[in-house]
């Protein structure tokens, strides 16, 4: 439980990971306009991301009447801020930026900084369309976070560390996905949620003109956009370093088998996401807790038990 | 204390990153100063403020939520020790979780999990 | 001009558009949906999101105010498009193009522009007289009287504070009762009539507590629809309204992946594709929605129609029904073209009676996402019901 | 050095932010000022080498905050935005009582005979941490379980509007039944405001 299992990177780490975790991000969008493109039976597509961007570039700033500005602003810069700082505590093979010794629950502490920022990137614009918009990821976090939270403590649990080098290292002989396949469901439907993806996308849903985006225009719209996809290509990060053995592989270098896996389990989430339809508040809230809890519950006593036994 | 300067690093590297696009966006769009308009309202001027006390039907699930996550609060410590104290641990922290769990099987049958 | 006008150029390929349905707009808005989709540009879900304004149809007298205050929304670069034939949509779009790339000209019109020039401030004056006690807030008061009344005369005016400015000359929510006993605020949402994916020319007045619409009323800026059995566009004409139908609901439902190949059949029929084709194809569809559990849950059970409630057809079908109705009316449809016989079915959205008469019962209570869903699963829009392809 | 002035700095977010709590309009920004506050404050305690605790209050503060601004939103009495609001009560016994309790941890601090520190802080206090909750400070534990499913019972029985039997209802209960025909909204046409009329 010493610091050397993993190098902690130099000030410029910062920037290389936020730079890996943005191109990572943009493959993600660039795949997605691709797969669109080819589902509508059109050429190209994969240019999708920049075009948007330099759309919402040009665009004028545009505020709404009597709207809570600083919230709103607070609420679209923090989203890509939190997706960072989740990030900084990942250990990318052998190196991490920030080797904290609760990274696991500053992961989760940013995951929880999401409903804050969703709530307020809805309620600053004061229109009726975003008000429901936030208010509707309010309720889905209620139903997502305590399965998540759980899923979380397995990893942990077998680790006996809240580190997420040591819990990286703990899978050396068996990757956590094998013995914990309902926390890694979990943990990935959560990340699709944290990360505003179908099927829970109800907070931006066409039915209300797009939600907590229906005000957003030019570089605050782009964050928010630019927001989901950093924190779904972060959370498949925490997905394949709490699962998925990490940076574990043979002949190639840890950090190259970090970052394939990471892309693989992002891709994935993104084409699973593409499948299913939106969940509606009202339908997740009751079988989150009446089926999910109790399964995830069950998963962190098999685990546990499974420590025990293996230590004693 | 050098793991909390790479937190804090990281920080300052996003927001940069964040003002850099603002900064881009200046640069590029085509007014600065920004548009104020009405909300959007299908086309009519909005007849009232959106902010106002919206009613949260999902408020019965909150307290629950609260309640339940208090618990983790000791679920993280007790991840780090509980295959070093055996199986005591297990089965102190699974009656704590249980007892919890019926209160929630309770609330699903009073139908505090339905709202709309 | 050197990064900006790289910037335009890659922004104009993917540009976003906000359609607006006026009257007879649903041919020129699916001849415009299917040059989006050809382009890959995108169909924005609210003015903020767009850089062109495209009305489709023809606005009716009278109504040219909303068009203009949509308009306003648009942050801009923004361009302007009204479409009423179905052969040059195309060309009006590439029409846009170049004025967006315009920067100099965009640059122009945004300085002119500070805030919007049309909405007078004029009504928060009357609003600091209105004082209206609570006493008169009672529900059958709000029922009858509140919806029609453009003059707001049920403000927030409860907490004695009459005497502050309203900010932007627009008054704040009222309180109203709810059902779980609480007094909290009521909020006044017209839905309609430039909405995405909701039925041309229809206006729902909704009252808000939250997200649930507990009191509604339907109004029909565009004109009174036409009552009374409406004899079905047939042949190639039903196919395509009907699926235009099933696709808006499928989108609303967030099915997407379902609403694209929806939408890629209805355009095929709209190209003149044999009809033999398409029935095929949405058979093969229909069977995939049916087999799509999570969509089945999302449709069942809501929006249900009793029995014995005038609407014959009908009646004792949910949204999920009325969605597996559009299809089969669909597949009857190619079925009547191509002189294959094939029973109509009755479970069609067309029904005998004006199912919007019903609209206000049937969405009392119901959450707002519900609420769009039941709107979607009816054949509602009068402008719907002259839409016609010819050939 | 560098420490004493980020805990300068922390302290005065922390206050400035509490301060705001009370001085805002907006109950959105009263809860958030609030969360800032807490999150200083939590750094503090990061600051301290409480790891575990310091995050774990930012968590859950977090959290709460996101869920108090519901209820903040629902029950102030007045429109949580765009009005002047008060969020001070009873002003001359509260600052009497903040006065004295001000005064009474001031003297407590400076008075106390602060005990000098015993042998070395664990390696690892989250671990320290669980073994206090698993061993010796078990009961709190044990008390704490019948403690929060009380609470989540009394809660639901206060605020759950509904119980198991009686159906959702759809709309206000009203004392007199007249619900009838009145929701037919067929009728109400020419009264409208129209998109393009009324407010040109």
């Amino acid at each position: 439980m010493n610091g050397s299992l993993v190098q902690q990177l130099p000030a410029w780490g910062a920037v290389a990971a936020l730079a890996v975790l943005v191109l990572v991000a943009l493959s993600g969008a660039a795949a997605d306009g691709l797969v669109t493109a080819r589902a509508e039976r059109r050429r190209g597509g994969g240019f999708a991301p920049v075009a948007e961007t330099a759309r919402l570039l040009r665009q004028r700033p545009r505020g709404t009447v009597a709207a809570d500005t600083l919230l709103r602003r607070v609420g679209v810069v923090g989203l890509p801020v939190a997706a960072a700082l989740k990030v900084a505590v990942l250990p990318v093979g052998a190196w991490v930026v920030s080797d904290l010794a609760v990274g696991l629950v500053w992961f989760n502490t940013m995951d929880v900084m999401v409903w804050a920022l969703v709530w307020l990137s809805g309620w600053g614009p004061n229109s009726v369309h975003s008000l429901v918009g936030g208010y509707r990821f309010l309720a889905l976090a209620l139903a997502y976070e305590l399965p998540l939270m759980f899923a979380l403590t397995a990893p942990a649990v077998a680790a006996g560390s809240l580190r997420m080098a040591d819990i990286v290292a703990a899978q050396d002989g068996l990757w956590f996905v094998v013995w914990m396949p309902v926390a890694f469901l979990v943990f990935c439907a959560a990340v699709l949620a944290f990360s505003l993806q179908r099927p829970f996308t109800a907070p931006l849903s066409p039915d209300i003109a797009g939600g907590v985006l229906a005000e957003l225009s030019g570089v605050e719209r782009l964050l928010l956009l630019a927001g989901r996809y950093l924190l779904l290509a972060a959370g498949s990060g925490f997905g394949v370093a709490l699962f998925l053995g990490g940076g574990a592989g043979p002949v190639l270098p840890g950090w190259a088998w970090f970052l394939a896996k990471t892309l693989v389990l992002f891709w994935l989430l993104l084409t699973i996401r593409r499948r299913v339809p939106a969940l509606r508040p009202e339908q997740l809230m009751a079988p989150a807790w009446v089926v999910g809890l109790p399964l995830i519950l069950l998963q962190v006593l098999v685990v546990a038990v499974a420590a025990v036994a293996g230590k004693g | 204390m050098s793991a909390y300067l790479g937190l804090a690093m990281s920080l300052l590297v996003a927001v940069a990153g964040v003002a850099g696009l603002y900064a881009l966006h200046r640069l590029n769009a085509v007014a600065n100063n920004p548009l104020i308009s009405k909300p959007f309202a299908s086309g009519w001027i909005p007849e009232q403020h959106a902010l106002s006390r919206y009613h949260a039907r999902y408020y019965p699930v909150t307290l629950i939520f609260l309640a339940f996550d208090v618990e983790m609060l000791f679920m993280y410590p007790w991840a780090v020790v509980v295959a070093r104290l055996g199986a005591s641990a297990v089965i102190e922290m699974f009656v704590f979780l249980g007892v919890l769990m019926a209160g929630v099987l309770w609330a699903w049958r009073e139908g505090a999990f339905k709202w709309a | 001009m050197g990064l900006n006008g790289v910037l335009a150029r890659a922004a104009v390929t993917r540009c976003h558009v906000f359609l607006a349905e006026a009257l007879d707009g649903a041919a020129p808005r699916m001849a415009v949906e299917r040059e989006l989709a050809r382009r890959g540009w995108v169909e924005a879900l609210s003015p903020a999101d767009a850089d062109i304004l495209c009305v489709c149809g023809e606005v009716p007298g009278g109504q040219a105010d909303a068009i203009h205050r949509l308009w306003d929304q648009l942050p801009g670069p923004r361009a302007r498009v009204s479409v009423e034939q179905t052969d040059d949509a195309g060309a009006r779009l590439d029409g846009c193009v170049a004025e967006l790339l315009d920067t100099a000209g965009q640059r122009a019109q945004e300085a002119e522009r500070w805030v919007q020039p049309d909405d007078d401030d004029s009504d928060a004056g009357g609003m600091d007289h209105s004082g209206m006690d609570h006493s008169q807030m009672d529900h059958s008061q709000m029922d009858d009287g509140q919806m029609d009344d453009g003059q707001m005369d049920h403000g927030q005016m409860d907490h004695g504070q009459m005497d502050m400015p309203m900010p932007g000359g627009i008054p704040l929510a009222g309180e109203g009762t709810d059902r779980d006993g609480l007094n909290l605020d009521v909020l006044k949402v017209p839905l309609g009539p430039y909405l995405p994916l909701w039925p041309a020319g229809l206006v729902l007045h909704c009252e808000l507590q939250g997200d649930v619409v507990f009191g509604s009323a339907i109004d029909f800026p565009f004109g009174a629809p036409e009552t009374g059995p409406a004899p079905g566009p047939d042949g190639r004409a039903s196919v395509i309204h009907h699926l235009d139908l099933a696709l808006r609901l499928l989108r609303l439902a967030g099915a997407a992946a379902s609403a694209t190949r929806t939408r890629m059949i209805r355009d095929s029929a709209l190209d003149g594709a044999a009809l033999d084709q398409c029935r095929t194809e949405l058979q093969s569809e229909l069977a995939r929605i049916r087999k799509n559990g999570l969509l089945r849950r999302t449709l069942r059970g809501i929006g249900h129609i009793p029995d014995g409630s005038g609407l014959p057809g009908i009646e004792g079908t949910d949204v999920w029904d009325r969605l597996v109705g559009m299809f089969e009316t669909a597949a009857a449809g190619t079925a009547a073209a191509t002189g294959t016989t094939a029973a109509a079915h009755t479970t069609g959205p067309r029904g005998a009676g004006d199912p919007a008469r019903k609209l206000p019962d049937l969405v009392r209570g119901q959450e707002l996402s519900v609420v769009r869903l039941i709107v979607a699963s009816f054949d509602l829009a009068p402008a719907a019901r002259t839409v016609g392809v010819t050939g | 050095m560098l420490s004493a002035v980020l805990f300068v700095v922390l302290a005065v977010v922390a206050i400035s932010a509490g301060v705001i709590v009370f001085r805002t309009d907006s109950m959105a920004r009263a809860t958030y000022a609030l969360a800032v506050s807490f999150v200083s404050v939590g750094i503090m305690l990061l600051q301290f080498e409480l790891e575990y605790i310091g995050v774990i209050t930012i968590l859950m503060m977090v959290m709460e905050m996101a869920i108090m601004a519901i209820f903040m939103v629902m029950f102030m009495g007045m429109n949580p935005a765009l009005m002047p609001m008060d969020m001070v009560h009873n002003k001359k016994a509260s600052a009497g009582i903040a006065a004295g309790v001000f005064a009474l941890l001031t003297a407590g601090i400076l008075l106390a005979d602060w005990p000098a520190r015993h042998g070395v802080p664990a390696v690892d206090l989250t671990a320290s941490l669980g073994e206090a909750i698993m061993g010796p400070k078990m009961l709190v534990m044990l008390t704490v379980s019948p403690v929060l499913f009380a609470t989540l019972v009394s809660a639901l029985v206060l605020a759950n509007p509904r119980g198991r039997y009686a159906p959702s209802p759809v709309v206000p209960v009203e004392p007199e039944n007249d619900d009838g025909g009145s929701h037919q909204g067929g009728g109400h046409d020419g009264h409208h405001q129209h998109p393009g009329g009324a407010h040109s």
